[in-house]
């Protein structure tokens, strides 16, 4: 399997890897690590706006590297379900093949999640 | 000690997908190949250029036959074990239609004896499929077991190509003696070199050989086709080879070589790599097992502290040239992109790493999908240093540690 | 201009048999076989050293695919042209086998086609055997006469490995094309170097190619298989090769390498070698064939001084590599024992001279059993030289003359 | 086809190729050129004894190699039919493959067809 220099890049480095705790934040997680691809996010949430994201991922290459670029990015916006830019891009920025879009549509899952965990709470 | 890692090449651990060529074999091929060397055709009877061609490939398949216990004239030269085992088992197969239409064979069996059987299913044979044991190893009493009375043929190969477990043929051998009808094939294209072979001795009818596995050239091998009088049952005397000893249908037409059992022009220069490949493995085997055990070890050791590993294979019936490791909490893409930067190993058989599906080898041996993908096969080799070992264990604990972080194992 | 004759060796003048592998190519191939060089199973995966074999099979691919008008997805790798043609034969026979059983194919094709055609007609299928003139041409007229509603496969060799007599398969295939059900296979294993070779632009659907008759190895070939679209009848998108152009079944099962048509690792070194000795091939061919022609045409005056001698083939429709001709007066065996000291030559295809029987192909043509066997295939190549030709004249004209005299002729 | 040293050297060096013409010289032939094998004996005779002999061959190295040398061989002895030695020997002394057998047999025809001339002819 070749991977194209972003995706190399997002696995090695895997920004953001890791769990976050305390009040105010929030967690979500899909998929499963028995078939072959789970994913989690923690998010840390003041007033709307995300001020810390984590990831964890029993995964593949793609998949590391795009969930490690979605917590990367969330920083700084504001809390929504949807990620910070949509599956066909997320593919297209890690030239994900055709079978793995499945996986990416985890990471979309265990985002929106953790940020309905938020929502959720009466925010 | 050739090192089979070049400088700034990631180390090579790959051994049972396929060896460099020793360098006195590359040496004995180039002479068979140019102008000054002995290019003629071994088919050409004409002229002294067919002549010395054909001395060199008569005095390779003698070398090829004494070294595991055959004699010459049941070499069949091919071009490689994957011929070889669709030769013996269509061969076989299609020769003995008459006396039944029944094949047993195992799980763990390489694709190119696998595939040969879907096909015979596909065309109306019975093939049973044994179940080996959570080490991989298939009791001889599951063969007899499985025995019929249109048994034809029994294919189970000696050495596992990914697990490194050896089974016992010459105690099937012997069942299928009793038996009378059913042949016994034996897929030991992984064992040359790595474990005594004795064809005469195991009592096997049919058996693949290969040259790529023991620093011979890719693209040659040998089925050896078992002339010994006191044929079995359905062998009156029929059949393209000889009288005696078994009886195939050829698969190739077109030349009376090979006993016309396999048409086409004999390459010199590879059947010659391959008779010097398999007298130097032979003479080099126990040498190189003392020595590859103990790295093997070091290897094992060595993971071992990083806990949540596990073996594949019975540790007790296999060659010290493969070690076959699992590891929970990491998904098996991402382990091996961790490491193919500086390490070169398999996970899986080469023929089967193209495709993204769990090693059905370790499937069968009970192990969860998951963690058949995050398995590693190295396969150590004459080349391979304690150099290569130490750095192999630092890449791969590196990568385990790191990725276990990431998935929070 | 490296000779094909070292000092104190015979003459070598069996090109047709097979040829020295050129010295670029050996060192091309010997960069494929050592630990310093590209080792790897071009089929492993999962790492650097799969990856670089792999790149040398690829573009050994678009190597031969370019020197023939092919597409490199076309190009099926074999152990050689004996196993394209089985593989050409069989597989179309058996994956068209529902929209027919007709074969056409000819008397004077190699073995390697006949062969598989008995076996086929054994197996219930018809063949017919087209009768070539006198030159041995078949007037592509009797291909259209031939064909049946049920036909399904044309097999007929491009240039004749005996008489070196070029049919006319442009011509052949359009027939081919106007019947819509018959697929024209062209055993191409003679052309390489001698003769322009258009995969597509000649409309054939599948094409046998041999390494080793063109200074490339012994124990590789291709099989050509057209994608080209516009399928014929049968093919309703089936089979294991693609969804444009000709199916097949495959011969050789167990591993997905080569589109599933032949499992079996790919040998980097023999496919390199292959790909080169293609370039090269395609690069010298017309200024070889200047050369040879005047070469050849020096030997075949020289010989008309003995009077008595016959010329074999169409010599208006034949490749300036090969000259063959029946001597009157001479049993054909003394002839080659009186020569073979000194001259390297054969009596017929170096497939079938293992066997003391007539040429079939010479037969084909309307000579006598004595005239089929009294006569010599001169293969001229790269490394013949005018000296080469003036020692082979010197040597067949004392043997004819003794001959000649003890015989009373 | 590998040949022995003696069918060699009969073979390339072959005594006694040719014809004998002249008062006292028989002539004996048996086989057939477009059937492979051709062999003719001429003897000269004086009083019973062979005073020369001579053959021609459209043969094989081996019909060849035997053919001269029974030629060579008969120069000395008195007329008769059989063959200086027996077939069996013949193929022993010049290793003459099985296969080939019929075509000694066409020597011993030839020489006796010959020999026939001389007796028949009254003495
Ligand atoms: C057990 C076994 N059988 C057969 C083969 C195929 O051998 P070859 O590559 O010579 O066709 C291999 C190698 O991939 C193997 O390991
Ligand atoms: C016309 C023709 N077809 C097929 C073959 C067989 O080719 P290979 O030796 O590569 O199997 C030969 C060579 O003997 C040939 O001349």
């Amino acid at each position: 399997m070749r991977y194209s220099e972003p995706t190399l890049r997002y696995f090695k480095t895997a920004p953001g890897a890791g769990v976050l705790e305390g009040a105010g934040t929030f967690r979500g997680a899909a998929g499963s690590r028995a078939r072959g691809t789970w994913v989690q996010f923690d998010i840390k949430v003041s007033s709307g706006t995300i001020l810390a994201a984590r990831f964890l991922a029993f995964a593949c290459p793609h998949t590391i590297a795009a969930a490690a670029w979605v917590a990367e990015q969330a920083v700084g916006r504001e809390v929504r379900a949807a990620l910070p830019e949509s599956v066909e891009e997320l593919s297209k920025r890690f030239a994900v093949p055709i079978e793995k879009r499945g996986r990416l549509l985890i990471i979309e899952d265990a985002w929106a999640a953790a940020a309905a965990g938020f929502t959720t709470c009466g925010h | 000690m050739n090192s089979s890692t070049a400088p700034g090449r990631p180390v090579y651990l790959d051994h049972a997908a396929t060896t460099p060529v020793d360098p006195r074999v590359a040496a004995a091929m180039a002479h068979c190949l140019t102008a000054e060397g002995e290019f003629g055709n071994p088919g050409s009877t004409s002229h002294a250029y067919g002549d010395a061609a054909a001395t060199l490939v008569e005095a390779a398949r003698a070398q090829v036959a004494i070294s595991v216990g055959a004699q010459p004239d049941e070499v069949v030269w091919t071009s490689g074990a994957t011929e070889a085992n669709n030769l013996a088992i269509f061969g076989a197969a299609e020769h003995y239609r008459d006396s039944g239409r029944h094949i047993v064979t195992s799980r763990t069996e390489h694709k190119a004896v696998l595939d040969p059987c879907r096909e015979l299913e596909r065309r109306g044979w019975r093939v049973t499929y044994l179940a080996p044991d959570g080490g991989g190893m298939i009791d001889p009493a599951q063969v007899a077991a499985a025995l019929q009375p249109d048994t034809v043929l029994v294919s189970i190969m000696h050495v596992n190509n990914e697990t490194g477990v050896i089974q016992d043929i010459a105690a099937m051998a012997a069942i299928c003696a009793r038996h009378g009808g059913a042949r016994l094939h034996v897929d030991a294209a992984q064992s040359a070199g790595k474990r005594a072979v004795d064809f005469a001795g195991f009592g096997v009818d049919l058996m693949s050989l290969s040259a790529h596995k023991v620093y011979g050239p890719k693209g040659v091998g040998a089925l050896l086709v078992s002339r010994r009088s006191g044929g079995k049952r359905g062998d009156a005397g029929r059949g393209a080879h000889s009288d005696a000893g078994v009886h195939l249908q050829a698969l190739q037409f077109g030349g009376r070589q090979e006993h016309g059992l396999r048409a086409g022009t004999v390459p010199t220069h590879q059947v010659v790599g391959m008779g010097l490949a398999f007298e130097l493995a032979e003479a080099a085997r126990q040498a190189d097992a003392v020595r590859l055990e103990s790295l093997r070890d070091r290897l094992w050791q060595g993971l071992a502290s990083l806990g949540g590993i596990l073996r594949n294979g019975d540790a007790a019936h296999s060659v010290p040239q493969l070690l076959n490791v699992s590891f929970e909490g990491v998904e098996g893409e991402s382990l091996l992109a961790a490491v193919r930067d500086r390490l070169a190993v398999s996970t899986g058989s080469a023929c089967t790493s193209a495709l993204q599906e769990p090693s059905y080898v370790l499937r069968a041996l009970g192990r969860s999908e998951a963690l058949s993908e995050s398995s590693l096969r190295f396969g150590l080799g004459r080349g391979s240093s304690e150099q290569d070992i130490d750095t192999a264990l630092t890449v791969v604990k590196e990568a385990v540690s790191r990725l276990r972080r990431i998935s929070g194992a």
